[in-house]
């Protein structure tokens, strides 16, 4: 991977030469001007330091109005930019572009709002012009700390690692390779195919898996762009999105190709030992396929069973048996990976429902075996050699555990979540059986009955007209289950039954099937490799549920079908595919681009004290162990800034929104010295996050809500930028009350951003009572994109309760207090007063 | 509205939340995308909810940010107030053409500063608060649309030209006429979203006549911050309700009416919106009259538990009949399946119908795809291939091939997304084309 | 006063303990090494000058002048002007010169609410006439004159220009050794800069040995409250450690004695205030996902104020209780 | 943003005519609007009132009370003005009330 540096030449200072900014002021066609007075805004603007142009324009964003501003900057060798018009999720991108035109860098372009959050929410026009002056001299003053920024460009490998050889891993591979993408896809069991190869029938389809399996499969493996490696485990990781190595462990087969008679070496092995294909429902040898057509077409050892005896050795002739190969091990480069490893069946505990007890129990995935002609009975329904007669299913075992009647799981940890699938595998299953044994009676025990996907009722509707039982138990009232007693069937389930107000019932069956439920795999190496998360239902967690489905929180990594969390083959597929489209735009742009607002440690200041890395959602942020230093991934990291806020040695700074640009914009907001008397007018700096409350306030605006011209808006990235220190430092330079308002929480664009957020404003609340202001001076609140109604509230209530409270007026304090404005005196060397004299 | 180019890879039919991440995905791989939607604005159902299940986000703060990256995406063309005439399919891929509606508003002079609609004297019923709330003749769709252009809906007009003479920028344009665009497109995504059961056909609720028997979306816009009252109140006098029910299964698993399927999302946004009204009215009293309650994607368990610890009521029952009362109160004949099928009538002041999901479009032979008996379009790989239509080069996403919650339609766009870019793939490296 | 080429050095000591003077001694046998190049021209506490004595030199006569404590009335303001008059290099030694150190606690109470306590309410307070000091008191032997109190302690360089800081309460022998040394070989000129030196540009977390874990603070606790696991962050382990705001150079001494980090040190060399600064880095720290939590963590924190500014008061933006 | 001047009321002219002019059905809604606006403000320049107190003093439907208003808060003419009982109040916007 490469990526070059955020700032172009690494300039980052200012540009050369003196400041020679343009300030552009919209009429809007009167949208602003109707209400601003723009003349007397552009002439007071013209005067501030630096200011070189100073201009209204009928329509900025028009085509004549972006043309005059790059005539300007050209004519005026203008060095920065402010426009001053509608919101910036309008036209930042329209001006910016306009700068870059006109051979200036974007970044040196400044947006401030003055429709939105202004002319149509303020109804006095000399506040309205007086708040529009205050934001364009704030901008100003942030314009003289802006930098030159480049986007950040990542090169990226062009290939996928597809952790995962079921038929999530087999689909995306697919998907990639037929956009012309090299694809490596590791299989940790020596043969491809996953769970699905274990099912017969499945739904909605009622295909045979392997009928879909089998030509996947083939695909897969005669495409010259894809590599696979079976037998595979995951050893280590590094690199990030664009450039990540992962190295692999191959464990021997113990087989190879030039094994003549793969046949006669099973033939020859002497080891049975449990079929793990088959649930356990039959044996096999050491040496072993698991299935006839299984890929890859070639016996493997399994080494926790085998001997090495030697006999499948003889057998071959000593051709194409390895016995002693030793682990070999592969560096896998990739641009981005999938994981998909898919999810495992839960396992009953010995007891549970007569599991393990009575060989007449059995779980869902093991009757699917039994059914398959060519399972363990060729697709009879015997149990213990006894043709079965009645059939039960019970449903949620393992899935929608309730506390205090089930066991909770190794973890400490109890199933809540609903296995999602085993509703309609149930049915369905239970339609095999009606049709194939007409003659077999079946019971259903459920609690409720889920078939929620398309086509899942009409198998739900098909066993009720075929005359299958249901019983709905009581959750809190499990049922039992205990060998017949009368001896007429193997079992009998004793349930009450609530569909007949609460009935004790006895059922007998002969069969009894749990419909167990989906649980995780092992994430444990998959969390040390790429640092996933996972929730508390174990499965991994994608970034957001809604917006970023598969994709985890580190950029490059994604996530295709049940590793997070239970799903059906079509749903698996489709999340396949939807990783695949995702990794496929990221190798097909080769680079990619993004903004340039990154965090930046300062080597010489950085502590290695480590909290920002708590602080980071995006683990962005790694330390150096050699220098003890911390360090962001410019690749990874996002820009909410909230580390910037974190550090206690302000070692960390975000490039857009340092914290000289904050302080320059809010002292610059607070310059003007208030008019103390009947005309005072509270002065409120507000904190916004940009992605929710920005957008409320911009809210606001649309729907015209009107509100007091007092609280002026100051916008970062994620309110867990807003340094506890910017509230403090607004205070002492006259602010009589703060606002720090962000995205709920939960809603957060950058994850956990505002859980800092959350944190950080109580004790601020705490320190400033302990200073003596009066909390209703301090207000945190969180507000939503569509609270533009709350946004409206909130500032009116603000301002009532400050101006109840007077001016805070904290520069007159602290001269009071006796130390000016809280700087240093006149410099050395002028004159002292001093009143000791020598005698 | 941006310059319409001759050509285009992708189609996408649909700007709901599946069109737009089906568009961004595809448009993502390199592909030149044409979004195409109906309405005024992008951004279909999901923009209007109030927040979604089970993480309770304000779906307008998830939903915006995404509408923002399709409409400033250099490789998307959005086409908005654009219905499909026609699509077939040609040698060089899909003829496709195009009606571009009046919106009477020059669209590129339009600033959106809504000085027409502060204008316009009439009000007319708002499509997008289910006509609950109001909006002028002329007027933005909403306050978080995109574009925010406005559109002039011509049959309350009363023309006295306030529109024309308020606007700043000239750009009412009385003399727009539908417009016929054409354009090829080498593949075609479709993502048509959904429709509600009318409420006509289910004559025992009323049959849509009872003026507090509301539809869930509505229900969603009156929790909705922005929303038509700004509170949950019924729309027969502005009570808020201290009683509410929701009858689930309210046209789906229905076979006398053509719907025998679950509609999969009606559980788990009746659980939410009780727990949204609890939350701001904690005395009101929510009941969820139910089948089975279907909880069963990510999460969704726990929110179920989280629901009913919240004290919302969830009963098993059958709702055989509702009856307005003269204070429009509603009274409910209800069978108590757990109390062994016990009848009762309860009063409630509001009832919200969990009417079952259909269709949003139907190709009446406007496109090549067929339609399933369950009114979705036909897909012949439901588990090897879930994005692929009957129809070679044509693929679906989203409530098109069936209810699905938001994240299932996410994913399953990206699904459409890949297989129409390898299928471009493929079609462009027969034509010789450098891919 | 005739100039003898040797260093002239004065030391002073205003709002503070003492602690500092006694600090100057702890660079042990050292001493005698400084008074072979040095002259002490004025130091109250060991050696007997009065402020006359020091207005009648020149003015710059006092090479280096350490002057030690907060400004918390007019007499020491008064003596930091003519100290700063007539020393060349002045220098704010340890933290309650630099920072307002522990006095500029009471900067969380009013002048008014501080008298009321000392001269009324305190418990061994014995006051039936109410009386309090008066700035002037006629007496039958004439006018008697105190120094005026102020409403809050103010760092040395609110009043004067200082050429350099040292912090530390107090500040670390060696660290002080290496100043006088290059103070001596003139290395080191007038900066007015109010430099701060005897010091890293890193914070303690820099030089502490203790083990960081990257786990979440689920609970904070005082020192007497549990026993720390030793060789473990304390702020991890939930002792409120100022640590990571705190300038390094000590040596994080404390630490290394098991007890967390106070901050006499104040801030770090990017940072003007303590208190929010270690108030940003908690806010990462915490283990609380919902408001409530965080609530009830942060009100474990007994006395945020006292905690984050305890040496640093007189530098924090707000500086003083309204 | 184009540059060309447009001569709307000739437009507007042509664009009646096609639509079918000022119908019936066009009269009756603005009728019906203005009937209850002026309604609504009657009953709201005595001060603020609930939508039943509205409904019962114009004798006009409750639910058709609520649409107008609603369309009439959302343009400004009116605001909430609390609460009595399970209604808001609301009241002209302007001090008229």
């Amino acid at each position: 991977m490469g990526m070059d540096g955020v700032n172009g030449d690494g300039a980052q200072g200012a540009v050369a030469g003196d400041l020679r900014i343009g300030v552009f002021v919209c009429h809007c066609g009167g949208n602003i001007s109707d209400i601003v007075n723009v003349e007397t805004v552009v002439r007071q603007a013209a005067e501030l330091p630096g200011v070189a142009v100073s201009t209204g324009h009928m329509f900025c964003c028009s085509d004549p109005g972006q043309a005059a501003i790059e005539q300007q900057i050209r004519e005026q060798r203008l060095n920065r930019v402010i426009v001053a018009a509608c919101s910036p999720s309008l036209h930042e991108l329209t001006f910016r572009r306009a700068v870059a035109r006109a051979g200036l860098n974007p970044y040196l372009f400044e947006h401030i709002n003055i429709r939105e959050h202004v002319s149509w929410v303020v109804e006095d026009k000399e506040q309205a012009t007086r708040k529009a002056f205050r934001l364009i001299r704030a901008a100003v003053a942030r314009a003289a700390h802006l930098a030159p920024l480049t986007k950040r460009r990542i090169q990226i490998h062009p290939s996928v690692l597809v952790i995962g050889g079921g038929i999530a891993g087999l689909t995306a591979a697919r998907d990639l390779a037929a956009r012309g993408i090299r694809v490596t896809i590791v299989e940790s069991n020596p043969f491809l195919g996953g769970r699905l190869a274990q099912l017969y029938r499945i739904y909605p389809t009622g295909q045979r898996a392997r009928e879909i399996l089998d030509p996947l499969i083939r695909q897969v493996a005669a495409d010259p762009l894809i590599t696979v490696y079976t037998n595979a485990q995951l050893e280590s990781s590094t690199g990030v999105i664009g450039d990540f190595r992962t190295t692999v462990r191959l464990t021997p087969r113990g087989v190879t190709e030039d094994c003549p008679d793969p046949q006669a070496a099973i033939d020859s092995c002497p080891e049975e030992c449990v079929d793990q294909f088959n649930l356990g429902l039959s044996k096999r040898m050491a040496i072993y396929k698991p299935y006839d057509g299984c890929y890859p077409d070639l016996p493997a050892i399994d080494w926790r069973n085998c001997t090495k005896c030697g006999a499948c050795f003889q057998a071959c002739g000593g051709r194409g048996i390895q016995l002693d190969d030793q682990p070999q091990f592969v560096e896998i480069q990739s641009g981005a990976i999938i994981i998909a490893v898919g999810l495992n069946t839960y396992g009953p505990r010995h007891g549970e429902y007569g599991y393990g007890q009575y060989p007449e129990v059995i779980t869902l995935a093991q009757m699917n075996r039994l059914l398959d002609p060519e399972g363990p009975t060729k697709g009879r329904l015997l149990v213990n050699g006894r043709t079965v007669r009645s059939v039960g299913f019970l449903h949620c075992v393992g899935s929608l555990q309730r506390e205090g009647i089930h066991r909770p799981m190794a973890d400490g940890k109890l199933n809540m979540y609903c296995s999602r699938v085993c509703c309609t595998t149930t049915m369905h299953t239970a339609e095999q059986v009606r049709e194939r044994f007409p003659g077999v009676h079946v019971y259903d025990f459920h609690e409720d009955i889920r078939t929620y996907g398309r086509r899942h009722e009409s198998y739900y509707d098909h066993v009720c007209e075929q005359g299958v039982a249901f019983i709905r138990f009581d959750p809190m009232r499990p049922p039992a289950v205990e060998a017949d007693p009368k001896g007429e069937a193997a079992l009998v389930v004793r349930t009450v039954d609530r569909l007949t107000a609460g009935e004790e019932i006895e059922v007998p069956v002969d069969l009894l099937v749990l419909a167990t439920g989906l649980v995780a795999r092992d994430m444990t190496r998959l969390i040390d490799l790429y640092r996933c998360s996972v929730g508390a239902d174990r499965f991994l967690m994608e970034v957001h549920p809604k917006l970023r489905p598969v994709e985890l929180a580190a950029s490059g990594l994604f996530l295709a079908g049940s590793v997070q969390g239970p799903m059906d083959i079509g749903e698996s597929t489709a999340a396949a595919a939807a990783a695949a489209a995702k990794a496929s735009a990221l190798i097909s742009t080769g680079t990619i681009e993004m903004d340039p607002f990154v965090a930046e440690v300062r080597e010489d200041r950085c502590s290695g004290c480590r909290i920002c890395l708590n602080a980071c959602p995006f683990s962005a942020i790694t330390r150096n162990e050699e220098f003890a230093r911390a360090e962001v991934n410019p690749a990874v990291c996002l820009g909410c800034g909230t580390c910037v806020a974190t550090c206690p040695c302000n070692a960390i700074q975000q490039y857009g929104f340092s914290d000289e640009q904050i302080k320059a914009e809010v002292a610059a907001l607070l310059a003007e010295k208030p008019e103390y008397g009947p005309g005072w007018q509270p002065r409120i700096v507000a904190f916004l996050c940009y992605w929710c409350s920005y957008t409320g306030a911009d809210n606001a605006g649309t729907a015209r809500l009107k509100y007091p011209a007092n609280a002026d808006i100051v916008k970062v990235m994620c309110s867990g930028r807003i340094d506890p220190e910017l509230i403090t430092s607004a205070f002492s330079w006259g602010a009589d009350g703060v606002m720090v308002l962000g995205c709920h929480i939960g809603d957060c664009h950058y994850t956990s951003g505002n859980h800092k957020t959350m944190v950080r404003m109580p004790l601020v609340r705490r320190l400033l009572a302990q200073f003596g202001i009066e909390p209703e001076r301090f207000r945190h609140e969180w507000v939503s994109a569509a609270e533009g109604e709350k946004f409206s509230r909130l500032v009116k209530e603000m301002t009532e309760q400050v101006r109840a409270l007077g001016p805070l007026n904290w520069p007159s304090h602290l001269d009071a207090v006796g130390v000016g404005h809280g700087h240093d005196l006149e410099p050395w060397g002028e004159e002292q007063t001093c009143q000791i004299t020598a005698d | 509205m941006a310059e319409i180019k001759q050509e285009y890879d992708g189609l996408v039919l649909g700007a709901g939340i599946a069109g737009m991440q089906a568009a961004l995905d595809l448009a993502g791989q390199g592909f030149d995308v044409l979004l195409v939607e109906r309405a005024p604005s992008i951004g279909g159902v999901m923009v209007g909810l109030n927040k979604v299940f089970p993480t309770l986000d304000c779906s307008s703060c998830i939903c915006t940010p995404r509408m923002a990256e399709v409409a400033h995406h250099e490789r998307i063309t959005l086409l908005t107030y654009t219905e499909l005439k026609h699509l077939e399919r040609t040698a060089r891929g899909f003829s496709v053409t195009l009606v571009k509606k009046p919106r009477y508003v020059v669209e590129e002079d339009c600033i959106g500063c809504a000085k027409c609609e502060l204008a316009c004297n009439v009000v007319v019923p708002h499509e997008f608060d289910y006509g609950l709330g109001a909006h002028a003749a002329v007027y933005i769709p909403h306050g978080n649309a995109i574009p925010q252009v406005a559109v002039l809906d011509p049959q309350y007009c009363m023309f006295d030209g306030a529109c024309a003479r308020a606007c700043p920028t000239d750009c009412i344009d009385f003399t727009q006429q539908p417009e016929e665009i054409n354009v090829q497109a080498g593949a075609v995504i479709l993502a048509t979203g959904l429709k509600l059961v009318p409420l006509d056909v289910k004559k025992e609720y009323g049959g849509g006549k009872y003026v507090n028997v509301m539809n869930p979306l509505a229900m969603e816009r009156l929790q909705s911050p922005n929303g038509p009252y700004g509170h949950v109140m019924r729309p027969s006098d502005g009570k808020i309700p201290r009683s509410i029910a929701y009858v689930q299964c309210a046209g789906s698993r229905d076979k006398s009416i053509g719907v025998p399927y679950c509609s999969r999302i009606c559980c788990m946004y009746a659980l939410k919106q009780g727990i949204m009204i609890r939350q701001h009215l904690p005395e009101t009293e929510v009941t969820i009259y139910h089948m089975d309650i279907r909880a069963f994607g990510k999460g969704y368990e726990q929110f179920y538990r989280r629901a009913v610890g919240e004290g919302i009521r969830v009963v098993k029952a059958k709702v055989a009949r509702i009856t307005e009362e003269p204070n429009k109160d509603l009274k409910l004949r209800v069978e108590l399946i757990d109390e062994g099928g016990r009848v009762a009538e309860i009063r409630h002041d509001l009832v919200v119908l969990s009417q079952g999901v259909i269709p949003g479009w139907k190709p009446d032979g406007a496109a090549p795809v067929r339609i399933d008996e369950d009114g979705f379009f036909l897909i012949p790989e439901m588990a090897a291939r879930p994005a692929n239509s009957s129809h070679e080069g044509v693929f679906v996403a989203g409530v098109a091939t069936g209810p699905k919650d938001i994240p299932d339609a996410i994913v399953e766009a990206g699904a459409a997304a890949m297989e129409a870019a390898m299928y471009l793939g493929r079609s462009q490296a027969r034509a010789g084309g450098v891919q | 006063m005739p100039d003898n080429g040797r260093l002239k050095i004065g030391v002073y000591w205003a709002a503070s303990c003492g602690g500092c003077d006694v600090s100057v001694f702890e660079i042990g046998f050292r001493i005698l090494d400084l008074l072979q190049i040095a002259d002490v021209v004025f130091w109250p506490c060991a050696a007997d000058f009065k402020y006359a004595d020091v207005a009648a030199y020149p003015d710059a006569y006092i090479d280096v002048c350490l002057f030690n404590g907060g400004i918390r009335n007019t007499e020491q303001e008064e003596v930091a002007r003519l100290l700063r008059k007539k020393s060349r290099t002045l220098v704010a030694y340890g933290a309650c010169a630099a920072d307002g150190g522990i006095p500029a606690l009471a900067n969380l109470s009013s002048r008014e609410a501080l008298f009321q306590f000392a001269y009324h309410d305190s418990p061994s307070t014995e006051n039936p006439g109410g009386v309090e000091p008066q700035v002037k008191t006629d007496t039958p032997f004439g006018q008697l004159e105190i120094p005026d109190f102020y409403s809050a302690v103010l760092r040395l360089k609110d009043v004067v220009s200082v050429d350099y800081e040292i912090p530390g309460c107090p500040p670390q022998a060696d660290r002080v050794w290496e100043v006088i040394q290059a103070v001596a070989g003139g290395a080191v000129p007038a900066n007015n800069g109010a430099l701060r030196v005897g010091c890293t540009l890193k914070s303690v977390c820099d030089e502490c040995p203790l083990e960081k874990r990257l786990v979440k603070i689920t609970q904070f606790r005082r020192h007497h409250e549990f026993r720390p696991e030793p060789g473990w962050c304390l702020l991890e382990q939930g002792q409120p450690c100022m640590g990571p705001a705190t300038r390094g150079g000590c040596g994080a001494l404390c630490l290394k004695a098991g007890m967390r980090c106070e901050g006499c040190y104040g801030p770090p060399v990017e940072v003007t205030d303590q208190g929010t600064a270690i108030t940003g880095a908690i806010g990462a720290l915490l283990d609380a996902q919902n408001e409530k939590r965080a609530g009830e963590l942060i009100g474990q924190i007994p006395d945020p104020a006292g905690t984050f500014y305890r040496f640093s008061m007189a530098s924090s933006h707000m500086k003083a209780r309204r | 943003m184009s540059e060309i001047k447009r001569n709307w009321r000739e437009d507007l002219k042509i664009f009646r005519e096609r639509m079918g002019g000022v119908t019936q059905e066009r009269k009756d809604w603005q009728k019906e609007q203005r009937d209850y606006s002026k309604a609504i403000s009657g009953v709201l320049e005595k001060g603020a009132r609930t939508v039943p107190e509205i409904a019962e003093a114009s004798g006009l439907p409750s639910d058709k009370i609520l649409w107008h208003l609603m369309a009439m808060k959302k343009y400004g003419k009116i605001a909430e003005a609390g609460r009595s009982g399970d209604y808001f109040r609301y009241e002209l916007k302007g001090g008229q009330s």
